[in-house]
């Protein structure tokens, strides 16, 4: 098998299995099992996808000849790389655990079966985006996934606030989707062809189809967005909100999947990229601010899920801030080690905590303080998660972020431009993404036990038809598929960072002495928020007062921010087109009708003696009009 | 030479005048007598321009005598209508409501 | 002098004429042959149509009464054009006879309705001014006569009305022949004459003047705005079958004459300065027509009324084309009036069906409140002729008449006109489709009872309306018959 | 062969059923109208696969010929109709105009209602393949009277008024627009001394600048309200609102793109130095379409109206498309157009659905969600609210992707274009706020809605009616077929693009 047929492969099997699943949906059990089953053959497929992977720079025959539409050409060709083949993997095996993990999580929910099918759609998805070699199919992937990620997060849709925020997370990434759209539709139109390396061709060559300023331009409309759909500053906010759909949705959005997605576009796109420097600054100083504003408000969360949410947009963050600093050299690939490593630590990360969540009843700090009590497995898990999630010295996380740090380093040091920003920010990052990772594993192995049945908290999912993240009958243990994908996420946790030995990506190493920084950093932040604990609720370590709490909570207001920015000027400007439409637009059609009207009023009138002397009269009107028309026209 | 100024003075007063009657007048009659103003008038013009110049098949000879005769039929309907009017009516003022 | 003669070509004005004399003698002989005057009638404007029928086919020139080379002007044209217009204007009055229904008709109408056919045959192949106004008149004073005669106090409102207006166009009519003479020295309407007296300014200023004043003349008999006055006043007021007659063979004669009038100006299309006046004479008459007509229309709930006010508009339809002064213009003027004729008879012999002969009665929109379903003959005919008047198909004759029309006004660059021809085309349709939203409701409750004695009527408007669907399917049939 | 049945069977029929066969009970009615649809509809699809050609004389001395063929550009339209037009008489076993639903009281007949399908879809059907222009044009005039029937008489049985409003709208509206276009084809026509659409182009292309921007402007302005274009749409919506669903899905799937076939025809091929002179306008309006449907979307509380203005907001789209002049654009344009309407038929088929099953459409009462009670109705919403929003996957993305490619890169007036280009992307956000919108007033929320409502009269017909019950039976056989046609256009387009591609190469490059 080929690594372009496993590539076609991998992202037909899920979308197969999608309808299927969406067809069977009747018959819940055989339906997940369906989706599941196609999960694990991707899995298998993605292993073999990385045996077969070809060597760096080699050119693939195509499967398919290639279409046109007019003047553009239509490849709509996948690909297969060393990395492609990494992150396939990685996206195969995060959704075979969300899905066996879902299995149990949703096992009595009335729409497990439509939920199973949309996860296969959006793995799919990813799949197309992760192994495009056309600009085109990265639309669709990436517009798909962006739908179902509006379907996931929405799936409790009998829940006012689940509703709210996958409208909210698809509103928002699709307005940032429109420079996305627009910069792709830009750099196709100019290159003549959809195909990547066309138009990666087209746009580094020497007699490019547009300016410098134009490709920096067009860069920058689709680093927005990027920005977008992996929730940087200022698109950040949709994230958090979406943790109200089900754990398994967000443990497959943040880790492997949507969010991530920028990060492999502009990897496919790096040549152009590096080229763009405005683009580049865009890039740099938003994920520097998102980096370290992300962390700030982990911090501050009373909900640990939404704490997991916002480590994320600090870590996509730290993805991206690579591409944003790497120089030519250096390439993409530290932004998709980091990606890799990311999806692992993060997707055992959403997985327990939605166990844990099902133990306590909520994902509120207060009410999860001590859950890890009796779950060992869950305790280990929840533990390496986080500690990949600090950036600890050799786990997975520590080491992907090294990368970007030392990748950061290089580019402030060999061309400046954001580098040196972003370092910064990443420096500042370590420390408060430590103090966050120290203050989640406190709270979890807090040594207070938990009331055996918990109240449902108010940020508990609601009933879905009476069945939620509360069901009865699991007491709390998961089946032994879960506990197994949940023990091979925390084996790859620690010692996933073998891949490099795989040279499957392309990363330089890492220098020792950032590490030895980065190790103290990492020390001093958690140690502050060792020290910082306190004798109380641990929830209360850094943010002491309710106002503050509330602004941590609501993400310093930025819901607010867009609602009076956007959606209120938009919908006013929506009202005053309405008025207009009906008023002013539609008043000339009915001014034509009235003034038909008011002509035969006149007309009548003028005809209101309908006597024989008047129509003389006319004829004297006539003879006049005549005469005049000769005259005038006479020459 | 001589121009035939006249002639066509009294050409145009006529068919002024005839105009003014029509417009001017409410009396069916009296509108029948502007109407053979106009017709006067316009036999003048006729007669006089077949003087001035001479034209096919002496039209300006000819074509009076047609149209005498047509006035002739047309009088006879119209005073023949007139009566009807009058007869149902009472009167012969156009304007006169039904 | 001599004059070329051929009998063939005269007999569709001939053969009512005989017609009309044979049925005098008959009364006078047999005054209870009641049935002879209609028999006889309708064999002689039938025969006039049928004589006029090889025209329609006819390749050669079909000229007569001409006057010996190398002077040579003929009086008589017979082509495919004027034999178009007579059989329909004939036809038209065969039509309205038969709405006059056998038994009413006496030996006046009849001889005053063949006088009129025979005068609308023939001021359409006139060639010269002396038969030209003798026709004209021929045609019309029969029809006031018509109006007046049957002794009834509206009928008579209506013949004054009819009649002044009648008298100030005969005037018209002659003093624009007087000035056309003067201008010209010559009798016959003929391109050559026009040409020769278009290189002296001061006879282009008289002929223009003339023309002008004949096409004022003419244009009281086709009720074009703003000679239009007595139109609604004199088609409400008189017997429907003379309003039918008035709307359909009287036009025609109508524009046969104008026909003949404009014929000469192509030859000096091409000059310079070129017939502005006339032009512009015939765009102010078109334009008001039709606005005024279709507003007008728009605002009327008795339904004759709304017919006298579509014929106005509808005139000014006619017109539309012939701004463009050229044969193509012509042709479609023709091509415009038959369908038009043909649709407004049936519109009319519809409306008989419905209400009878007699103005008292209510005449209203809502007498017509779901017709569609009561009556389906006569309302089938009525609404094909109403969407042959708005130019919708399925009256797809109507709408091809309306591209007829346009054409030669677009050809000869007379675009704006066109534009205007757009606005009054769709308040037609608002017109029509307003009478014919009425004709497919629901029935009402005080429907008027049926009338009796509609055979005729009924028999008009399928025997018009089968013209139409055979029109609409092929309509090569009726645009070609004038090429 | 199959031209004629396809033409003759429906037309025959449906005039038939309009005049004779008046009389006829429904059941009968609706067995033959469906026979002569499928008879047609099956023709069609033959005739756009074998593409045979009838050309005879019929009106010589306007040089007017009975000249029908079906090229690339006309055979999906052609397709698009057979099936729009068989699925429409099948919806007549759903939603019975006929009887009156309001009040129990039948309004006119059975057979007259599906004659008046039948006669539209033949005209539609008769306008694409139609090789004359004026044939087009009258062809293009066939479906006024019937479809104006259709709102007038088995409308919205609620309001005489707004039916008569939204008809005399309707005819009137289109009315202006196609004689205006008229006078452009008769210009056009005796300009090039041909009406032949095979030889036009050439003949055509000898026309100077002045008469050919003149020919473009009355040509496209006359189509523009048929499309509609902003300004000239305000026609639609009460069209929409007014007509049975039937109707609705008609005029939306097969009457607009009577519009976007005929810019393609007659200005774009035949005077392309004309259009391209005013496709910048055409752009602008395009595109203020776009941002006018979509923002009115955000407010409109009538469903079936909002349906309508995002009606515009995608014509807007496939209008850019024409205006940008490339290859690629009128191939953008062509997509759009069959996406438009397998997408707005699908949608008008649920919302005519949900109309009949509540008495409105009114997004301000609240009523069980779609998700919870009618799963099946629900999914075919929101599959089609996704495909309405340009969701890659469905019908609706390729055309609004390639429009927006070929705006970028336009034939000419490339500054206006691409700033169109720009604002038609923010239209494309506007669509998804809309789409969700309705989803999250009418797919998802409670099974029960809340007792209490505002509208007194709501609340009563929330009593009468808070079941809906979910599709079954021709519904969802006919939202089946529509889900189907959208999924299969949005995942493989190659199925119309490369039907359209020679033809619309031809037509770009051969004009000059």
């Amino acid at each position: 098998m080929s690594a372009l047929q496993v590539s076609y492969l991998l992202v037909l099997v899920p979308a197969l299995a999608a309808v299927a699943t969406l067809a069977l949906r009747r018959w819940q059990g055989p339906a997940t099992l369906v989706s599941v089953g196609a999960a694990l053959v991707s899995l298998l497929l993605a292993v073999v996808g990385l045996v077969v992977a070809p060597v760096r720079g080699t050119d693939l025959v195509p499967l398919r000849g290639s279409y046109a539409v007019g003047g553009l050409d239509l490849p709509l060709q996948l690909g297969a790389g060393p990395a492609t083949a990494a992150v396939a993997a990685v996206v195969a095996l995060v959704a075979a655990a969300v899905l066996v993990f879902t299995r149990w999580y949703l096992a009595a929910d009335d729409r497990l079966a439509v939920f199973a099918a949309t996860v296969s759609l959006f793995t799919a998805a990813m799949m197309l985006v992760v192994h495009s070699r056309d600009l085109v199919l990265t639309v669709v992937g990436w517009e798909v996934m962006g739908w179902c990620s509006y379907l996931l997060i929405g799936h409790w849709s009998r829940k006012e606030s689940a509703r709210r925020a996958a409208l909210k997370a698809f509103l928002v990434t699709r307005v940032a989707d429109i420079g996305f759209v627009l910069g792709v539709v830009g750099l196709c139109a100019g290159a003549g062809s959809t195909g990547l390396d066309t138009v990666v061709a087209a746009w580094t060559s020497d007699e490019a189809p547009g300016s410098p300023a134009l490709r920096s331009t067009l860069l920058v409309l689709v680093v927005i967005g990027v920005l977008g759909k992996s929730a940087q500053f200022p698109f950040q906010d949709w994230l958090p909100d979406a943790m109200e759909g089900p754990t398994p949705a967000s443990a497959l959005i943040h880790a492997a999947t949507m969010v991530a997605a920028g990060t492999v576009v502009l990897a496919q796109l790096f040549e152009v990229l590096v080229l763009a420097d405005g683009a580049r600054w865009v890039l740099g100083l938003a994920t520097a601010v998102t980096m370290v504003g992300a962390a700030v408000l982990a911090l501050g969360q009373s909900d640990l899920k939404r704490l997991l949410a916002w480590s994320t947009v600090s870590q996509v963050a730290i993805m991206l801030s690579a591409l944003a600093t790497t120089t030519r050299d250096v390439g993409p690939d530290p932004a998709l080690f980091h990606l890799w490593s990311h999806a692992i630590f993060k997707s055992l990360l959403f997985l327990t905590i939605g166990w844990l969540s099902v133990i306590a009843g909520s994902t509120l700090a207060s009410a999860l303080r001590g859950a890890g009590h009796g779950h060992p497995l869950a305790r280990v898990a929840w533990l390496f998660g986080l500690l990949a999630l600090a950036g600890a010295p050799f786990v997975v996380g520590g080491l992907s972020k090294e990368h970007v740090v030392v990748t950061a380093y290089e580019g402030a040091a060999s061309a400046g431009g954001p580098g040196v920003v972003v370092l910064a920010a990443l420096l500042v990052t370590v420390v408060l993404t430590a103090a966050y990772a120290v203050r989640a594993h406190l709270v979890v192995s807090a040594p207070v036990p938990n009331s055996p049945i918990p109240p449902l908290g108010p940020d508990t999912p609601g009933p879905n038809g009476g069945i939620g993240e509360k069901s009865t009958g699991h007491a709390g243990m998961p089946s032994a598929p879960v506990l197994a994908s949940l023990a091979v996420l925390t084996v790859l946790t620690v010692v996933g960072g073998l891949v490099l030995l795989t040279g499957l990506f392309d990363v330089h190493g890492a220098s020792v002495w950032w590490m030895v920084l980065t190790t103290l950093l990492i020390v001093i932040g958690g140690g502050l928020a060792w020290l910082a604990r306190g004798s109380g609720d641990p929830r209360d370590q850094f943010v002491r007062t309710p106002r503050h709490r509330a602004l941590a909570d609501s993400g310093f207001g930025a819901d607010t921010a867009y609602r009076a920015l956007v959606a209120r000027p938009v919908l006013g400007l929506a009202r005053v087109v309405a008025f207009l439409d009906r008023e002013v637009v539609d008043g000339y059609v009915r001014g034509a009708a009235a003034s038909a009207g008011v002509a035969g009023w006149l007309a009548e009138r003028g005809h209101r003696r309908e006597s024989p002397s008047a129509g003389l009269g006319l004829l004297a009107l006539g003879l006049l009009v005549a005469a005049g028309t000769a005259v005038l026209t006479w020459r | 030479m001589i121009h035939l100024l006249g002639p066509y003075v009294v050409a145009a007063l006529l068919v002024g005048l005839g105009v003014m009657g029509v417009l001017a007048r409410r009396n069916a009659v009296l509108v029948l007598v502007g109407v053979e103003l106009i017709l006067s008038g316009s036999l003048v013009l006729l007669v006089a321009a077949g003087a001035t110049a001479p034209s096919r098949w002496e039209a300006s000879s000819v074509l009076p005598l047609f149209v005498i005769t047509i006035a002739a039929a047309e009088v006879v309907v119209a005073l023949a209508v007139i009566l009807t009017a009058f007869r149902h009516r009472g009167s012969i003022d156009m304007d006169e409501a039904l | 002098m001599t004059l070329e003669m051929s009998w063939g070509l005269l007999l569709p004005a001939l053969l009512p004429v005989a017609a009309m004399l044979l049925v005098l003698v008959v009364d006078a002989v047999a005054p209870r042959a009641r049935l002879a005057a209609p028999v006889i009638g309708a064999l002689g404007l039938g025969g006039g149509a049928a004589t006029a029928l090889p025209g329609l086919v006819g390749t050669g020139p079909r000229l007569t009464l001409c006057t010996p080379a190398p002077e040579g002007r003929c009086l008589w044209d017979g082509g495919p054009l004027t034999s178009t217009l007579q059989v329909a204007a004939l036809l038209a009055t065969l039509a309205v006879l038969a709405l006059v229904s056998i038994h009413r008709a006496g030996v006046i109408d009849v001889v005053l309705l063949l006088a009129s056919a025979s005068g609308a045959a023939a001021v359409v192949a006139s060639r010269d001014l002396g038969t030209w106004l003798v026709t004209l008149e021929l045609a019309t004073l029969p029809v006031i006569a018509l109006v007046a005669w049957r002794d009834r106090r509206a009928a008579a409102h209506g013949a004054l009305t009819l009649l002044t207006t009648s008298l100030v166009s005969f005037g018209l009519l002659v003093l624009g022949a007087a000035l056309w003479v003067t201008g010209t020295g010559d009798p016959t309407l003929t391109g050559d004459s026009l040409a020769t007296a278009w290189e002296v300014p001061e006879q282009r200023v008289l002929v223009s003047l003339a023309t002008v004043v004949l096409v004022a003349g003419l244009a009281f008999k086709m009720s074009a705005v703003p000679f239009h006055a007595w139109t609604p006043t004199t088609l409400a007021a008189g017997p429907l079958p003379v309003s039918a007659l008035l709307a359909s063979a009287s036009k025609v004669a109508a524009v046969g004459a104008l026909i003949v009038v404009l014929t000469p100006y192509e030859s000096v299309l091409g000059l310079s300065p070129g017939p502005h006046a006339v032009v512009a004479a015939l765009v102010t008459l078109t334009v008001a027509s039709m606005l005024v007509g279709t507003v007008m229309a728009l605002r009327q709930t008795e339904v004759v009324r709304l017919l006298a006010w579509s014929t106005v508009a509808q005139a000014g339809w006619v017109i539309l084309p012939l701004t463009a002064l050229t044969a193509a213009g012509r042709r479609a003027a023709a091509v415009y009036v038959v369908v038009y004729a043909v649709a407004g008879l049936v519109a009319f012999a519809a409306v008989r069906a419905v209400h009878g002969p007699h103005v008292e009665d209510r005449r209203d929109l809502t007498a017509y409140q779901g017709l569609l379903r009561r009556d389906p003959v006569a309302g089938g005919a009525l609404a094909l002729a109403l969407l042959v008047l708005a130019g919708l198909p399925p009256g797809v004759i109507g709408l091809v008449a309306k591209i007829v029309a346009i054409r030669p006004v677009v050809s000869a660059g007379l675009w704006p006109v066109a534009v205007v021809a757009v606005v009054a085309a769709v308040l037609g349709i608002a017109v029509y489709v307003r009478w014919f939203a009425v004709l497919i409701g629901e029935p009402g409750e005080d429907a008027p009872a049926r009338q009796r004695s509609r055979r005729a009527s009924v028999g008009v408007a399928l025997v018009g309306s089968a013209v139409l669907v055979l029109a609409s399917v092929l309509p090569q049939l009726l645009v070609g018959l004038v090429s | 062969m199959a031209l004629i049945l396809m033409l003759l069977v429906p037309g025959a029929v449906g005039l038939w059923l309009v005049t004779g066969g008046r009389g006829l009970d429904a059941h009968t009615a609706r067995v033959v109208a469906l026979v002569a649809a499928t008879v047609g509809g099956l023709a069609a699809v033959v005739a756009a696969a074998m593409r045979p050609v009838v050309d005879r004389a019929w009106i010589p001395d306007l040089g007017v010929r009975w000249h029908f063929a079906i090229d690339g550009i006309s055979a999906p339209l052609v397709v698009l109709t057979a099936v729009i037009g068989v699925l429409v008489v099948a919806h007549a076993w759903v939603e019975q105009p006929w009887t009156d639903t309001h009040l129990g009281l039948p309004r006119g007949s059975a057979a007259t209602y599906l004659g008046a399908l039948l006669l539209v879809e033949t005209g539609a059907l008769a306008a694409f393949a139609a090789r004359d222009a004026v044939l087009f044009f009258i062809a293009f005039e066939v479906v006024l009277v019937p479809m104006w029937v259709l709102i007038s008489r088995y409308g919205d049985p609620k309001s005489a008024a707004a039916r008569a409003d939204a008809s005399a709208r309707f005819i009137l509206y289109t009315a202006v627009g196609s004689t205006l276009m008229l006078v452009g084809i008769l210009l056009l026509v005796g300009q090039a001394g041909t009406a032949d659409l095979d030889a036009l182009p050439a003949a055509a292309g000898a026309l100077g600048q002045g008469p050919q921007t003149l020919i473009a402007v009355l040509l496209t302005l006359g189509l523009a309200v048929k499309v509609p274009v902003f300004p000239l749409h305000t026609w639609l919506p009460a069209a929409h609102t007014t007509a049975p669903t039937a109707g609705s899905v008609l005029l939306a799937a097969v009457l607009l793109k009577l519009g976007t076939y005929g810019l393609v025809r007659l200005p774009l091929a035949n005077v392309p130095d004309g259009f391209a002179r005013i496709a910048p306008g055409l752009a602008i309006a395009g595109v203020v379409g776009i941002l006018w449907g979509g923002l009115i979307c955000l407010v409109e509380r009538d469903l079936k109206r909002l349906i309508a203005f995002s009606s515009v907001a995608h014509m807007g789209f496939v209008v850019l498309g024409l205006a940008s002049g490339s290859a690629t654009g009128l191939q953008a344009a062509l997509i759009g157009n069959i996406a438009h309407g397998v997408i707005s038929a699908l949608l008008f088929v649920i919302v005519g659905g949900l109309k009949h099953r509540w008495g409105s459409v009114d997004l301000a009462v609240v009523r069980p969600a779609l998700r919870e009670v009618s799963p099946r109705l629900g999914f075919a919403l929101i599959l089609g609210l996704a495909a309405g929003l340009g969701l890659p996957g469905l019908a609706g993305f390729w055309g609004e992707f390639l429009a927006l490619v070929a705006a970028w890169e336009p034939a000419h007036h490339e500054g206006v274009l691409r700033t169109c280009a720009v604002i038609a992307a923010v239209g494309a956000a506007l669509a998804a706020a809309y789409a969700l919108r309705v989803a999250r007033i009418v797919w998802v929320g409670d099974a029960v809605p809340d007792a209490a409502t505002d509208d007194p009269v709501a609340g009563a017909l929330d009593r009468i009616d808070t079941r809906t019950p979910d599709t079954r039976g021709v519904e969802l056989a006919v939202l089946a077929v529509l889900v189907a046609a959208v999924v299969t256009i949005g995942v493989v387009p190659h199925t119309v693009l490369s039907v359209t591609a020679a033809a619309a190469e031809a037509l770009v490059g051969g004009g000059r």
